[in-house]
């Protein structure tokens, strides 16, 4: 038993947050913010390609480093540190994931190792509308091998090249090109993008089983373990500006980070955020050795992580005062963030909902 | 206790219906918010037919009227939904003030117009370096001869780039304790050295200013009460303030509750998951708590009391409400949520605008954790903080990075 | 419009608040407290009985003070405010008002004198077991003007005369003695009854029409008001507890109400409390003048009172620190009272789900 | 991260099984917990098969084992229900005390008696008028010759009644500063002059007591520490009591599932009810994030680091999260809720009488607003209160009423 990353991880994690610190201050998250045209940081994309962490849970076999789940969770809390507006969860958690859960030895031979080399950006198209994704809202069909419907959100589905779609009888992949339009939407988090895709007898190829919702999520439960994880990141990264800024503010002749409601304000952050990594660690755990136990660790990691999160966003601005709601401030990156990640792979409410559905059906068993 | 109009209540709402009919159609102003040439045009109908600044006396343009009076106006002024929000400031806030410490020349020149829509008014007590410590004013003012020479900053001054006057607070003595080197001005805003700058707010609005004050010169004679007595006249005014603010102005539990009877849950409308309604229930419960607050404030006021700091309550619940009804129907939203193009949203948008919103509300006019100060000390006379800056010079305080 | 009491409803008011200081001391509630042999505190309940209180809203053609429900509301609050150990309101709140509602002629002249004299203790028998009472949930039934059935809990079941009997097929009337035998339960807050009433060929008399959800929900929109004034005054004593203590207690060389934790705590219980009390007049004036808006202005009364003496009287035991959680502390007294308060007319969760059904009906019409 | 067992874990976590299966039968004591006869049996048997203290070392009657392998065998010892609690604190907080700052000759004559439950220890620091304050301690010690003379009262102190040792607190110089004036002492709590009464919880029961002495003469060889140097001693033994008291020990998620399953809602089981089950969920999450969180402690513990204060979260979380499950599950059972008599609730009363304990454990072993300063403080670096208390003698502070 050992419930902390491994000194090699910390090392990972440690040389991660350089590189971010880097190339991805949050003057170049503030770049895609104020500008509707960019996407996202292209620059930065291809140097976070480069370094190989798209391909760090990609089996060499298919051109990725083979380090695993928790190498990646390391990363990715790095990257929710950083809020970086770049497409690797759409990429890495969802598209990749897909690919090794429910790939074909030929879909995954032609995927994996561009999308390890960074050659290949994707998107997972689920959504339909307002409210949860059930079986009976997927309108998508796929007649003779070209599929068509609406999705709406994709996140990253304007920059896209490869697209993991839900149609009413399971997943495919649909690549950028024929029979694909993209129309950007306006979000709460402009530093990630989201489109709605229109499909319109767009070739496809099935990818794995007739169960598309029980695909789907699936690809959700790695997901939610390592959007978790950003999310941790992004929490803490709160609480240590949120303290920051309580240490440096002066009010009535005192740091105001002497005042009782400021300090169990962050400890209260400090208490979900810890409940939040520890619940991701377990999560980390079942995804990396594939656990029977990871629906559950994961809804608990992803309720735990969207909770810790949003409290954190939002009472980091409280603690700015009025400088926190200002545009200059970088209260409100993390605030949006937050947000987005917490609906990209379903809402709390969503997840809360399987958990306890998990629970039941572990004590039926 | 009475919630229905009494005849007297009765009749004056008959009347204040029939004169909406008969005006608001061709002076429709406030139903364009954006519009300051119409609210204008409305405010000074109002004033005309004595529905303007209800419960001020005739001869300074007022109704002469009661609060309960001011109170069925409002009531039936908010169905035609106009907004009334450029003149909230200058008439709930720095006229009074004017009125209160003004000599009679300046208050014949400048309340009458005000009343009207004529002019409007701001007012500009915030600094960067204060925020809830509003006391510590930095902006300095220099006296020379019958004149004062400010400079400094001011920030979140609501509305000052449209505003005609303001009142200004500023340091006229460094070296006494904070609150002892205050003074109070009137000044016209269109003054030289005076520049006016929005600030971006991270909902993406610029409600809000940054007012720069370079050796601008005003005349002594603008003074509002004594030189270094400016804290007593800023409470004066403050006063005011978190009554106008109580009500958060966004999205409550009705609005949810009606996109809640149409948005998908994940087993039929929202509107049926008992989670939902378990939370909504509790919503209302706070709504109607404080409208019911509201119109016990009223009834203190009709019978000569003033109103105190309970009605801090409002904002603190307000505020919080706001944001997590915003959040909910955002989430309700599941990824389709995160969508804040209004023509895609439900309410055009309000939900989203709410969840951005509703962080500057918990802040402005006072934050939550100042709010439940002021309860705490003041209604419940609990001790105040321990004060290190009491008895301290101004320009001897620590101040921040 | 007026949204306080009049100037000879406070009068009344102070007039109550005095004579239970005199005469309802904590001590007194202690005495039920601590015998289990006491169901209440019959020497307190022949006081109020000669103070007229129990007539209060009881017109005066049967013998009644006819004074109205504000009166009677102010009452409550006061007696709420002294944690009275008297079944008032089983005997007031339920009883008398399921009379005026649904007597006949003979049934308020032959009752409403006794009860308004107070020579008759009254008890509301709906609940047949845990969980809400439903349509569903009702097995007692009557045949022949016998009832048969078995009622737990019944709040003061077993010092009651009269009994109000939710059946099948309507409300019932049964007295005191042939086929009724009580059994005295064990509760949270001893310091007011609580029996296991068993019904076998009881005599019985109908008590309005044949929908009996109907007629208990009816008497618990009016009994649901006065409740919360009860509720209400027992929330703010808790605030007045809290608030003593935290001016008298020094930690740290300093009062303990110096400290913003222990500020914020009591503005927040000064927050809801508020609430609370503005919500309940306006359930006053709506059951005081039988508006429409009773069932809709008597459960947000009931919410908000609900909610606010749970907090209050729980975050007064924590202000207290470990002397709150002795037996000698009173703190508890209003913990108990809280909870036998938020259950006595159905739970706040069962109130929560009647207030937004009303808001739907509302928005329906 | 690894969550399942190396092999040696394995190994060891077999062995403490085979151990409990042919070893618990025949001392079924701790299953029942009001009975210290078979407590202290099923202790010395634990001590005979090296699984009492077990990162103890073997010179001192422990283990000799890793944090690890204590808690495996906590894991395995916790399936059958046993119930360790009369040793608690003396094995958790006291003997550790003595440990590091006794004579060898107190060592020897203690620790192995301890570690066999032969005896038991209890911790006297809490005083009436100290609670959060725990240096406020006003119990007096009067040195005499070689020997020193306690009066006072002591408080909340759990199982002085079936003790026989206790470490205690008290004040050898009120003319220095609070702090600066402590002394820590063993004493037998046999002795003449002390009288233990219960306190009478408002839950019920009576886990705690008052402990008064007069004129209580002990030898200053049971001194542990210098003369008025007791609060490092005593910040030396608290250290470890808010891991102790981490677990509320009570009802959790897990038992409010089994509940729901089969309690009435008004609309089928409770279970079914979303909002039950949305509340259900955030109470999981917590649960497994203490969980877990215990867990990375441990394996700090096992990589020579010292547990911090960040501990202190469990205890705020988990009596927070007993008194909501408590009280869920009372109101859940609408009127019926109200009867708490164990024959005719869920669980033979046990959310009855979480609801009832919880408000104590909120504030035993330190109040969740002190914790939550401590995580202000010491784990996030936050400044400390304002001590006006700081450089002023003890008799000279202000006390309350």
């Amino acid at each position: 038993m050992n419930f902390d990353y491994s000194d090699d991880q910390k090392f990972l994690k440690d040389e991660a947050r350089k590189f971010l610190t880097a190339h991805c201050g949050s003057d170049r998250v503030r770049a895609v913010l104020d500008d509707p045209a960019k996407a996202h940081d292209a620059d930065l994309w291809k140097a976070v390609g480069a370094q190989g962490w798209l391909g760090a849970a990609i089996p060499e076999e298919f051109g990725g480093l083979g380090l695993g789940h928790i190498e990646l969770c390391a990363i990715a809390e790095e990257l929710g540190r950083a809020c970086a507006p770049i497409p690797f969860a759409s990429t890495v958690y969802f598209v990749a994931e897909a690919l090794m859960l429910y790939g074909s030895d030929t879909q995954k031979v032609r995927w994996l190792p561009r999308i390890a080399a960074g050659d290949v950006n994707g998107a997972f198209a689920t959504s339909e509308g307002a409210g949860p994704v059930t079986a009976r809202s997927i309108r998508t069909t796929v007649s003779a091998g070209k599929l068509t419907g609406e999705k709406i959100p994709v996140t990253d589905g304007d920059v896209a090249d490869l697209i993991v779609v839900l149609a009413r009888d399971g997943l495919y992949l649909v690549e950028k090109g024929v029979g694909v339009t993209a129309e950007v939407l306006e979000t709460l988090d402009p530093t990630r993008s989201a489109a709605r895709l229109t499909f319109t007898d767009a070739p496809c190829e099935k990818l794995g089983s007739d169960d598309g919702i029980a695909a789907m999520q699936a690809v959700f439960d790695r997901a939610a373990v390592l959007l978790a994880f950003e999310q941790l990141g992004g929490a803490d990264r709160c609480l240590e500006m949120a303290k920051g800024y309580a240490l440096d503010r002066y009010a009535f002749g005192r740091q105001i980070g002497g005042y009782q409601a400021i300090k169990h304000k962050l400890a209260d952050m400090y208490v979900k955020n810890e409940l939040a990594r520890s619940n991701a660690y377990y999560g980390a755990w079942a995804l990396n050795v594939g656990a029977a136990e990871l629906p559950l660790a994961a809804a608990t990691a992803r309720v735990a992580a969207s909770d810790a999160y949003w409290f954190a966003s939002k009472e980091n601005i409280q603690t700015h005062g009025g400088m926190g709601f200002t545009w200059e401030s970088d209260c409100h990156l993390y605030y949006r963030r937050s947000r987005q990640l917490a609906l990209v792979a379903g809402s709390p409410a969503a997840w809360r909902e399987r958990l306890v559905g998990q629970l039941e059906m572990r004590n039926a068993a | 206790m009475d919630f229905k109009d009494s005849d007297a209540e009765a009749t004056y709402r008959a009347a204040a219906r029939d004169w909406l009919d008969a005006n608001i159609a061709e002076h429709d102003a406030g139903r364009y918010p954006d519009d300051m040439t119409k609210a204008k045009a409305w405010q000074a109908r109002k004033a005309a037919g004595g529905y303007a600044c209800i419960t001020w006396p005739q001869e300074w343009g007022g109704g002469g009227g009661t609060p309960i009076e001011s109170v069925i106006f409002g009531q039936e002024e908010a169905k035609h939904a106009v907004d009334g929000s450029y003149f909230t400031i200058g008439l709930g806030m720095c006229v009074p003030t004017v009125m209160a410490y003004a000599d009679d020349a300046t208050k014949h020149r400048f309340v009458g117009p005000a009343v009207r829509g004529d002019e409007i008014w701001s007012q500009l007590f915030s600094e960067p370096a204060g925020g809830s410590d509003v006391a510590a004013i930095r902006t300095r003012a220099v006296r020379d001869g019958d004149d004062w020479v400010i400079n400094g900053q001011k920030v979140w001054t609501s509305g000052a780039h449209y505003s005609d006057y303001g009142i200004v607070l500023v340091r006229t003595n460094p070296d006494v304790p904070k609150h002892q080197g205050l003074t109070m001005f009137w000044l016209d805003l269109k003054a030289p050295g005076i520049e006016i700058r929005s600030i971006h707010q991270m909902s993406g609005g610029s409600s809000f200013n940054e007012v720069w004050f370079e050796d601008v010169r005003i005349s002594d004679a603008q003074r509002l009460g004594p030189v270094d007595g400016g804290w007593k006249v800023a409470l004066f005014t403050l006063m005011n303030e978190r009554l106008a603010i109580g009500t958060s102005g966004g999205v409550g539990p009705e609005d949810i509750l009606a996109f809640a009877a149409q948005a998908n849950g994940a087993d039929g409308p929202l509107l049926k998951d008992t989670a939902f309604r378990q939370t909504l229930a509790d919503w209302w419960v706070q709504s109607e708590g404080l409208r019911n607050t509201r119109m016990r404030t009223i009834t203190a006021l009709s019978k000569g009391q003033v109103p105190g700091p309970e009605s801090s309550i409002g904002k603190i619940v307000a505020a919080n409400q706001l944001q997590a009804i915003g959040n909910t129907a955002v989430e309700a939203g599941d990824q389709y949520g995160i969508i804040s193009d209004p023509a895609l949203t439900p309410l055009k948008g309000a939900f989203h605008a709410a969840t951005m919103w509703a962080p500057g509300l918990r802040i402005a006019g006072g934050t939550d954790e100042i709010l439940k100060n002021i309860i705490a000390e003041r209604v419940l006379g609990l001790p105040g903080e321990i004060r290190v800056d009491k008895d301290q010079a101004f320009r001897n305080l620590p101040v921040g990075a």
